[in-house]
């Protein structure tokens, strides 16, 4: 009952629709929008509630107890926050370029929402079952380094422009070790379906097969979602906020909100490539699936918080040069490796 | 082939966004936006190769392209700083004249396109759904030699510009 | 071992996740100010002889009194603390011989407008010399004075 | 590295890592630094003038506000200079509890370094855990003075109120508990890999570079001098307790960093001593001196060893009841001289991890 | 106090026959010798350690209004330095005083790299110059202001009322 | 019903070649030149690609030679920009329109 | 079942080096230690499935006939598909000979490996080292394995590209450098006849595949002619001669001792040298096919085997004289390979191995120790050294071919075989040259070893990574011998080229007698450098001999030899090109080049020099083109342009 209760939702749906007399493409139309807004409520939600669960861990990290005014146990603190941000004036400072400037922060959710569309929640719970599900995801991914940019660019201000160079080749560099590290899994599935990945892990999740490039990807994962310690476009020490130093009001709050939606969307695939995704480890089925994956999500999702309030910033050199030097030739060597024991693995025949 | 009332709208729409951000590309005096509306160009070239059943190379589109070329030509222009971005990307001298060879290849183009008898080389035969699966294949077995040229091409492309844009040492002592 | 350091500062962070929070919620819970605590100034002006001790002690020139001789004796009429140029050091406090200027533990002194942010402990009009009286307070000085000497002590 | 122009980015007056109102002009080429031009003085406010114009008594409160992070300090090297005038001898037990104030004041300052360090180079944590650990050491400065940051507590010919009841077991039972947040601090930001790759091999200052620009402190013993005045040239009391000037080897960040901590475990082991003495020791904490102090016609040059670096006061007097002339050796602000060198070729983020490992207060700095 | 710096002033004074030493054993040396005699306090006295750089205006009539006319003031500044050794242990006092009129005197920043800034200050403070200074401009005030505050006769205009 | 034929995406192909040409004619910038020749790029793949689906769907020649035109394409920009950048370090002018060394 | 995987699996054998190569490379590199174990770890997992295969190949007789081939993918095929394709594939073919060579290689690696973890401890290129080593076993495995022509040349290169970088590993010196260019250009020479030799033989044959040529060959006459084949043969040749060192392009290989000296006792002694030998025996049904060419072979090695042996009795050095030994001995296996015994040669190879790897592992130690390469230097190291000189002893007894140790039963096999050919005058060379191997070889040892201790000299043992190795290796010079001998035969039994050999035929007379040579070389020596303690003789026969002296000291001068061809010849008919190039043919291409400008000058207006301009202009063109084509039916345009379309 529970497992398939999205399922059953949207099947009611579909049947309502049907018995309306609404004919079967406009059925499917509906339907899609119905799934892809349930998503995208389901990010902004999540992203609000992730602003808070930061606050929170950061606060418990640091020996206080974060917010706790707004709403019970301060859970609504984030949204006063929204509506404190949305209230300001969006201040425009002379000299940018105006259309950009307003335009990134919008742009910015665009492709978090869209991947989204292809993770699977649960069993049978995917808003498009694409067949190269995972490098829709890297192609949609790269783009919000564009945006980013723009966003830095238009600002006309030197540390926004610094922030957006170095998101680019921050971005850029590590990119290509993500990839790279994936390759192995993709080697043992033979797919690029995210669900196929998912049943692949029947027996043993990747990360016990796949431990470096676990490593690897989750170094990277985080390297693209900008957290510490590789949150050089921010780096407020350095260079004030980066991209986002001459935004106020609500385009701050646009760039905040997306930054958790980027980790939702690292975490997710995370769990989906490596932590078995909706599967139940040690038989508890009784759970249902999607719960297990937003289980597993959300201690992903911890650990990213645990690390930004954990560990210094690195340098930018030291960025590059461990991506470089050390992350793409342990991804390939990782890929060797694999490729080996994959031969090996069949010629045994174990 | 099975003909969808929003292929028919996808396509009109697509080949607009194309055609608009093209126009813009040539006709906007700023060069970033310029790349911008490029990138806008390519994300919606992606739309029309899904279209044409082309999964793989839509993704491909997005990822190079947009992904990749975008910023890499982003980076030359931010390493080619100029004093005034918004008067960077103007017109030369010979516009007139080009504008004439290009209306003429238009029209050249346009007619021969009109006048080939497309329906007669057309196949009916819809694409196969594993296309990736198809051209993995191929590129690893048919057309491997020019697979791998291409990989030589990269490298040595990759080479090349690193040779080029290498800092240049001032006085051979810093 | 590269990567020991790292996994020793998680464990200190995920200690502290699970440790004592130090938060005070200050409205409603307040920390206890210890009694030197330098906050907001008090003046016994009963016991103020206006002797300007405190004024010229202050190394900011941030009291200013004003005093009138009634019967021989100085009768402050006014005693103002610019708080806002205060450097709370104490040296007035300490300079009072009288006990009369004190430091509370009160410390919340903002105002809402500027002009109520000077401390005005005394303003008043110093009342006409009396010749009635007159006698009789040079009785009073005597035994005040007698009186005070103890209390002094006390502090 | 691709080359591109320089530009100059100015970094500060308002930023995040200058700790305070501090500029520093930066020529950049891409992200690397041509040439750092620290520019200070918004937080000027004339405090030799102001000395002039006050009583000796009435300076001492101007003095808490140079290095506000470390008043007990300041407090103490202006007034052993007009003791050092007038030849005032203080009592013990005023000696012992300027001693306890400075060394708290010392830790309380390091301490609070070590968090704004680890803030600079991005870890927040840390910088709120030894807010904690600082907390404590200044309520144990409120219960004693009054005040939290600014004491002004030295008295000249003493101090200004003895220690309350019981103030000295809770100092015991404090001092006691840092070596454990000290162990904390070395867990979670100084053994930690990125922390240090951030500050090795980072804004390396040589030792003859250090001596030859007037480094002092911390910042000196980072490169391996052993110059400490509280072992080279004992003033107050210092001569009565055992404890070791730490030194770096490679004049880097970490170095500068690292010297700090040991040095709190060896303040942490002055204070032990010292509490234990005082508690042998009674006695007046106010040496006899007239209530208008008028010292004679001269000057004095005498220096201390702050938890910046040399701290030294230069006052002359005409005979009067106010100093003709004070003039402070503010050593954030001799320290800041050699930015420009030990920044030069590094990143932006090095500027920061330089900045921050030179420790400046800019009240100091600006005087 | 200390032998060894009394056999070093001794040493000093035979060298040098133009310096006072005082009672504070503080040394006084005239303008013209203060490069050579700082030099020489680096090289053969290892006095490495430059700590201290300050002066203090001296105007003829002391009277600290300063309302006697400029023109005719006959009054000096001194410049202190306070050098120490971290070799050997001493510290040595140096004085040198130029004319009130021309307050001109070498800079130290070739025998010491620590007097860069101190002697950016002195010269922003009271208005010093010191020749051969690389960068020398004010540091603690704007650029703009007007005079120099510690000297004796600055009249400050404005403040709270 | 209307249909999308091979004529449609011949004459997009065939409109998004000629701006691209317009653009690398008369485009000043050196930079702007490189955008419209990937914009030509582009237009051929479309050909590409559509004739793949209408022509011959079965064995994907059109598609992996639109693969390897954007290798190609990768790859000039790469050198392109490189190119512009070594111009550019030596002081020289970036408008194509000074570029005129190749005068005898 | 282990058997039966590591021989369906033998392309591991190859493959494990290869990876730990990788891997000391990309990871491993900046720690030494554990790059050292896990060389010397994947080395000895590759010997034991190494010897797993060969444990298995020698147990199933078939394939001493049949040997077992398997291809594991298609690496390349060319050509149009199903007609005239070649298809290329990266495969392996097991057979004794592969087997022997595989087990022999890994083996001898391994310990040899293990030596360098002591020799090479504290030096700067350690773990490179040990990356170059692996990356070289792994090429010598695959040279072994192969089961094509190709994929033989690619490991072929391989081993050379290694042993460029081994011999000029100490790169900081001079000779080194040179040294190693020497030896890289030698074999390239020869390596160029070798691809020709296989280029002939695919455009002759069609394929590369070895058993395939095998049978082609067999009835060669439909394909080619008598005289092609005998040119391929030779061309196939002339990369060996190189490779293994054989008269006149054995240059290199003396020099090639600048590199570390257990590159020397690997590359120089067990494996790589015999790529070339190994090449030969592979090819045997190539060269069986022409008895011209076999004869060729025959008489190289033999002149090889006497010529360098004659060097030998003079050179000083320690490593030269174990490499004049080589060449020697290489000698011999082409002199066996040539008389058509597969069988002698082999077990040559084998013996050989051991005994010389050991001495060059010994010698090693020893410079290690005193720190001179000079012999005369030397002298009663014997005391201080003993397991070193012990097995250095073993070592010279084997090579002398003194019974029952390795060397005699080989070295026998092959007089034998050289005498029932009916080669009587190589065969009396061989005899001779035996004699003079005992000579030398013993010259060396009663110098070093031996005689009087001199005071300069502090040796001390070596460490017990060294010690191992060369106890080992002397138990395998010993004993290897006892596979061949001539009563039980084995070897003939299994690595044999047309029909194996019978047991019980042996030749009693060619034994004794060549015993008896090794002894009167030995004894020969004795007498010289032994008991004559202050080497009076010895100077004395130099000075009577003088000029056949410095012949031989000078190695008969083969290397000015080259130098003159050199600088005469080639730099001679050069300058003539030259005169050639700058009067006739530049004189054309500059009067051309004058008309050319003056053109030019009249019609350079046209260039403005920009780009744009130029682009324009060339899409009008195309435009023009175009329409006609388009417009005007083909005819039409092609007559505009000239038939081009």
């Amino acid at each position: 009952m529970l497992e398939t209760i999205f399922i059953d939702i949207a099947n009611w749906i579909r049947n309502l629709l049907g018995s309306a007399g609404v004919p079967a493409l406009w059925n499917d139309t509906v339907m899609m929008l119905v799934k892809l807004t349930a998503i995208i409520v389901f990010i902004l939600i999540n992203a609000l509630w992730l602003v808070y669960m930061e606050r929170k861990v950061a606060g418990y990290m640091q020996a206080r107890i974060g917010p706790n005014r707004v709403g019970p146990k301060g859970l609504l603190q984030t949204t006063a926050d929204i509506g404190k941000l949305i209230s300001k004036e969006i201040i425009i400072p002379k000299n940018v370029d105006k259309i950009l400037f307003l335009l990134a922060p919008v742009l910015i959710f665009v492709p978090p929402l869209t991947i989204f569309s292809v993770i699977p929640f649960g069993k049978n719970m995917m808003a498009i079952d694409l067949n190269i599900g995972l490098f829709f995801v890297f192609a949609i991914a790269s783009l919000s380094t564009l945006i980013f940019w723009i966003g830095g660019w238009s600002s006309y201000n030197k540390y926004s422009l610094l922030g957006s160079m170095r998101v680019i080749s921050q971005m850029v560099s590590y990119e290509l070790p993500m990839m790279l590290a994936l390759l192995g899994v993709i080697m043992i599935v033979g797919s690029l379906n995210l669900s196929e990945i998912i049943l692949a892990q029947e027996s043993a999740w990747f990360i016990i097969s796949q431990p470096i490039a676990f490593l690897i990807f989750f170094i990277a994962a985080v390297a693209e979602c900008n957290r510490v310690p590789f949150d050089l476009m921010e780096g407020e020490s350095e260079i004030i906020a980066g991209p986002y130093t001459e935004y106020s009001g609500m385009g701050f709050a646009m760039f905040f909100l997306a930054e958790y939606a980027n980790i939702m969307i690292a975490s997710a695939m995370t769990t989906v490539l490596f932590l078995g995704g909706w599967l139940a480890p040690f038989g508890l089925t009784f759970i249902p699936s999607w719960l297990w994956f937003f289980v597993k999500m959300y201690v992903v999702i911890f650990v990213f918080m645990w690390l930004r309030w954990t560990y210094p910033r690195v340098r930018i050199d030291q960025l590059l040069g461990f991506g470089w030097k050390v992350l793409v030739p342990l991804s390939l060597a990782n890929i060797f490796v694999t490729g080996i024991g994959m031969y090996i693995y069949r010629a045994l025949g174990w | 082939m099975e003909t969808c009332i929003y292929n028919v709208i996808a396509f009109y729409m697509l080949a607009a966004v194309i055609l608009g951000s093209a126009v813009m590309i040539v006709a906007v005096r700023n060069i970033v936006h310029s790349v911008l509306f490029l990138a806008a160009c390519f994300i919606s070239m992606a739309g029309i190769y899904l279209l044409l059943d082309a999964v793989y190379l839509a993704i491909i589109q997005v990822l190079i392209y947009a992904g990749a070329v975008c910023i890499m030509i982003i980076f030359g222009i931010m390493l080619i700083r100029r004093a005034d971005m918004k008067e960077s990307n103007l017109f030369n001298k010979q516009t007139k004249l080009a504008a004439g060879v290009v209306a003429m290849t238009l029209a050249v183009y346009g007619i021969l396109a009109g006048k080939t008898a497309w329906t007669d080389v057309t196949s009916n035969v819809p694409v196969p759904a594993d296309s990736l699966d198809k051209i993995g294949g191929l590129l690893l077995s048919q057309y491997v030699i020019p697979f791998e040229v291409a990989a030589l091409l990269l490298t040595v492309a990759l080479i090349g510009a690193i040779m080029l844009a290498r800092e240049v040492k001032a006085d051979g002592d810093n | 071992m590269f990567g020991k350091g790292l996994v020793k500062g998680l464990n200190v962070t995920w200690k502290e996740f699970w440790s004592k929070k130090f938060t005070v919620q200050y409205p409603d819970e307040q920390h206890t100010k210890p009694p030197r605590f330098h906050g907001k100034f008090q003046l016994n002006s009963d016991a103020c002889i206006a002797c300007g001790l405190c004024a010229n002690a202050c190394p900011n020139g941030v009291i200013k009194i004003e005093s009138e001789k009634v019967n021989k004796k100085k009768y402050l009429t006014k005693y103002v603390m610019n708080i806002q140029y205060c450097l709370f050091c104490g040296m007035c406090v300490e300079a009072c011989n009288k006990g009369a200027l004190r430091f509370t533990q009160e410390h919340d002194m903002s105002q809402y407008f500027y002009k109520d942010i000077p401390l005005v402990f005394v303003d008043r009009e110093a009342p006409k010399p009396d010749p009635e009286t007159e006698n009789k307070e040079k009785d009073d000085d005597k035994s005040k004075k007698a009186g005070k000497a103890p209390e002094k002590e006390g502090q | 590295m691709l080359r591109t122009e320089t530009y100059t980015v100015n970094f500060g007056p308002q930023h995040p890592a200058t700790h305070g109102v501090f500029r520093v002009m930066l020529n950049l080429d891409g992200e690397r630094i041509v040439k750092a031009e620290p520019v200070c003085g918004y937080l000027h406010r004339g405090v030799e003038k102001l000395a002039e114009n006050r009583t000796y008594q009435q300076v001492i409160p101007y003095t808490d506000r140079l290095d506000y992070l470390a008043a007990g300090l300041q407090n103490q090297g202006y007034v052993e200079t007009i003791e050092k005038l007038m030849e005032i001898e203080v009592p013990d037990r005023a000696e012992y509890l300027r001693i306890i104030t400075a060394e708290l004041s010392r830790i309380a300052s390091h301490v609070l370094f070590v968090g704004v360090y680890a803030l600079d180079i991005g870890a927040f944590t840390g910088f709120l855990l030894c807010f904690r650990e600082r907390e404590r050491i200044l309520d144990l400065m409120e219960e004693l003075t009054g005040s939290r940051m600014t004491y002004s507590y030295a008295r000249i010919g003493g101090v200004a109120a003895d220690a309350p009841e019981g103030w000295l077991d809770r100092v015991e039972k404090v001092v006691n508990d840092l070596p454990y947040y000290f162990d904390i601090y070395d867990d979670l930001i100084s053994g930690n890999e990125i922390f240090q790759a951030r500050t090795k091999y980072v804004g390396y200052l040589s030792a003859e570079s250090a001596v030859d620009y007037s480094l002092s402190g911390p910042t000196l013993r980072g490169s391996g001098i052993d110059y400490d005045l509280r072992k080279a040239k004992p003033y107050s009391i210092y001569d009565r307790f055992n404890f070791e000037v730490p030194l770096g080897e490679n004049g880097d960040c970490f170095d500068r960093y690292f010297c700090r901590i040991l040095e709190m475990r060896q303040s942490v082991y002055i204070l032990q001593q010292a509490i234990e003495q005082i508690r042998e020791t009674d006695g007046p904490i106010m040496a006899k001196v007239p209530k208008v102090l008028k010292p004679p016609k001269g000057e004095a040059y005498h220096e201390i060893e702050s938890s910046k670096g040399i701290l030294g006061y230069y006052v002359v007097s005409d005979g009067s009841n106010k100093p003709y002339r004070v003039h402070v050796r503010r050593p954030s602000f001799v320290n800041l001289g050699f930015l420009d060198e030990m920044c030069r070729g590094g990143l932006v983020a090095d500027l920061v991890a330089i900045l921050g490992s030179i420790d400046i207060v800019l009240g100091e700095v600006d005087c | 106090m200390d032998n060894k710096l009394d056999s070093v002033i001794k040493e000093l004074q035979e060298k040098f026959s133009e310096i006072k030493v005082s009672e504070q054993q503080v040394v006084t040396v005239p303008v013209e010798q203060l490069t050579s005699f700082m030099q020489m306090l680096k090289d053969e006295y290892y006095m490495d350690f430059l700590t201290n750089v300050t002066a203090v205006d001296y105007p003829s009539d002391k009277n600290q209004n300063g309302e006697e006319d400029d023109e005719e003031d006959k009054g000096t500044m001194e410049v202190i330095y306070n050098v120490n050794s971290i070799t050997e242990g001493y510290t040595l006092m140096v004085k040198t005083s130029v004319a009130r009129q021309n307050p001109k005197l070498p800079s130290m920043f070739s025998v010491w790299g620590g007097a860069h800034f101190q002697e950016r200050e002195v010269f922003d403070l009271l208005g010093i110059i010191f020749t051969d200074h690389p960068d020398l401009k004010r540091i603690l005030l704007d650029d703009s202001f007007k005079g120099y505050p510690l000297r004796k006769d600055f009249q400050w205009v404005g403040g709270r009322k | 019903m209307v249909t999308i034929s091979l004529t449609h995406y011949v004459m997009l192909s065939a409109i998004l070649f000629s701006i691209g040409l317009f653009g690398v004619l008369a485009k000043k910038n050196a930079v702007s030149v490189l955008i419209c020749i990937e914009l030509m790029l582009n237009a051929v793949n479309i050909n590409f690609i559509a004739f793949s689906k209408y022509i011959t769907p079965a064995d994907f020649m059109g598609q992996i030679f639109a693969i390897f035109v954007i290798t190609v394409a990768a790859a000039e920009v790469g050198v392109g920009l490189a190119i512009i950048i070594a111009i550019y370090r030596n002081n020289l002018p970036v408008d194509l329109d000074e570029i005129d060394w190749l005068k005898w | 079942m282990l058997v039966e995987f590591a021989m369906h699996h033998a392309w591991l054998v190859p493959l494990i080096p290869a990876l730990s190569f990788l891997i000391i490379v990309f990871l491993t590199r900046p720690f030494e230690k554990l790059t050292a174990f896990l060389s010397v770890s994947f080395m000895a997992i590759s010997c034991f499935f190494a010897s797993l295969a060969a444990y298995g190949v020698f147990n199933n007789h078939e394939l001493a006939e049949h040997p077992l081939v398997y291809n594991f993918f298609n690496w390349l095929s060319i050509g149009i598909p199903g007609a005239n394709e070649l298809q290329i594939n990266l495969g392996v073919q097991l057979d004794p000979t592969s087997a022997m060579m595989l087990f022999m290689v890994s083996f001898v690696a391994t310990f040899i490996q293990l030596y360098s973890v002591g020799y090479m401890k504290g030096d700067p290129g350690f773990s490179t080292f040990f990356s170059y080593v692996s990356l070289f076993a792994a090429s010598m495995l695959l040279l072994v394995i192969s089961s094509n022509l190709l994929e033989m040349f690619v490991a072929w290169e391989g081993v050379g590209l290694c042993s460029y970088l081994l011999i000029g590993f100490y790169s900081h010196k001079i000779s080194a450098r040179e040294a190693a260019k020497k030896a890289f250009v030698t074999c390239r020479v020869a390596d160029f006849g070798l691809l020709l030799g296989i280029l002939g033989l695919v455009i002759t044959f069609g394929t590369l595949d070895i058993m395939e040529l095998n049978d082609k060959i067999n009835n060669f006459k439909e394909y080619t002619s008598y005289g092609t084949l005998t040119l391929l043969a030779v061309l196939v040749f002339i990369g060996p001669i190189a490779k293994s060192g054989q008269f006149p392009l054995h240059v290199w290989l003396p020099d090639a001792m600048e590199g570390p000296t257990p590159v020397s006792a690997l590359i120089h002694a067990a494996t790589m040298v015999v790529a070339g030998v190994y090449l030969v025996a592979r090819m045997m049904f190539l060269f069986d096919a022409v008895p011209a060419a076999m004869n060729m072979v025959a008489i190289t090695g033999g002149f090889t085997a006497l010529f360098a042996a004659l060097i030998a009795i003079t050179q000083t050095e320690i490593k030269r004289i174990l490499a004049y030994s080589t060449v020697s001995q290489l000698g011999y296996m082409m002199l066996a390979l040539g008389v058509g015994s597969l069988t002698a040669s082999m077990f040559h190879m084998w013996t050989h191995a051991f005994f010389k790897a050991l001495m060059f592992l010994a010698a090693g130690s020893v410079i290690h120790a005193v720190h001179t390469p000079n012999v005369w230097k030397m002298g009663g190291i014997v005391k201080k050294m003993p397991v070193t000189s012990w097995t250095f002893v073993v070592g010279g007894l084997a090579i002398s071919g003194i019974p029952p140790f390795a060397g005699f039963w080989s070295k026998d096999e092959i007089l034998v075989a050289t005498m029932n050919s009916g080669h009587y005058v190589l065969y009396a060379m061989g005899a001779f040259t035996a004699f003079l191997t005992a000579f030398y070889m013993w010259r060396l040892i009663f110098l070093a070893f031996y005689g009087k201790e001199k005071p300069e000299n502090h040796p001390h043992e070596s460490p017990w990574t060294m010690c191992v190795p060369l106890v080992v290796l002397a138990v395998g010079a010993t004993v290897g011998g006892f596979f061949g001998m001539p009563w039980n035969n084995m070897w003939a039994h299994w690595i044999f080229f047309g029909e194996p050999h019978h047991a019980g035929h042996v030749a009693w007379g060619a034994m004794i007698s060549s015993v008896a040579l090794a002894v009167a070389g030995i004894y020969l020596a004795y007498r010289l450098y032994l008991k004559d303690t202050e080497k009076v003789k010895a100077r004395q026969l130099a000075e009577k001999y003088q000029f056949w002296y410095q012949l031989s000291f000078n190695k008969f001068y083969i290397d000015e030899i080259f130098l003159w061809f050199n600088h005469t010849v080639v730099d001679g008919s050069a300058k003539l090109m030259y005169l050639f190039d700058i009067y006739v043919v530049d004189g054309i291409v500059n009067g051309l080049g004058g008309f050319a400008r003056l053109t030019g000058d009249g019609l350079r207006v046209l260039q403005t020099g920009s780009m744009q301009n130029y682009a324009l202009v060339f899409f009008l063109g195309v435009l023009a083109v175009t329409i006609l084509m388009a417009f005007t039916g083909p005819s039409a345009a092609g007559l505009v342009l000239g038939g081009v379309m």
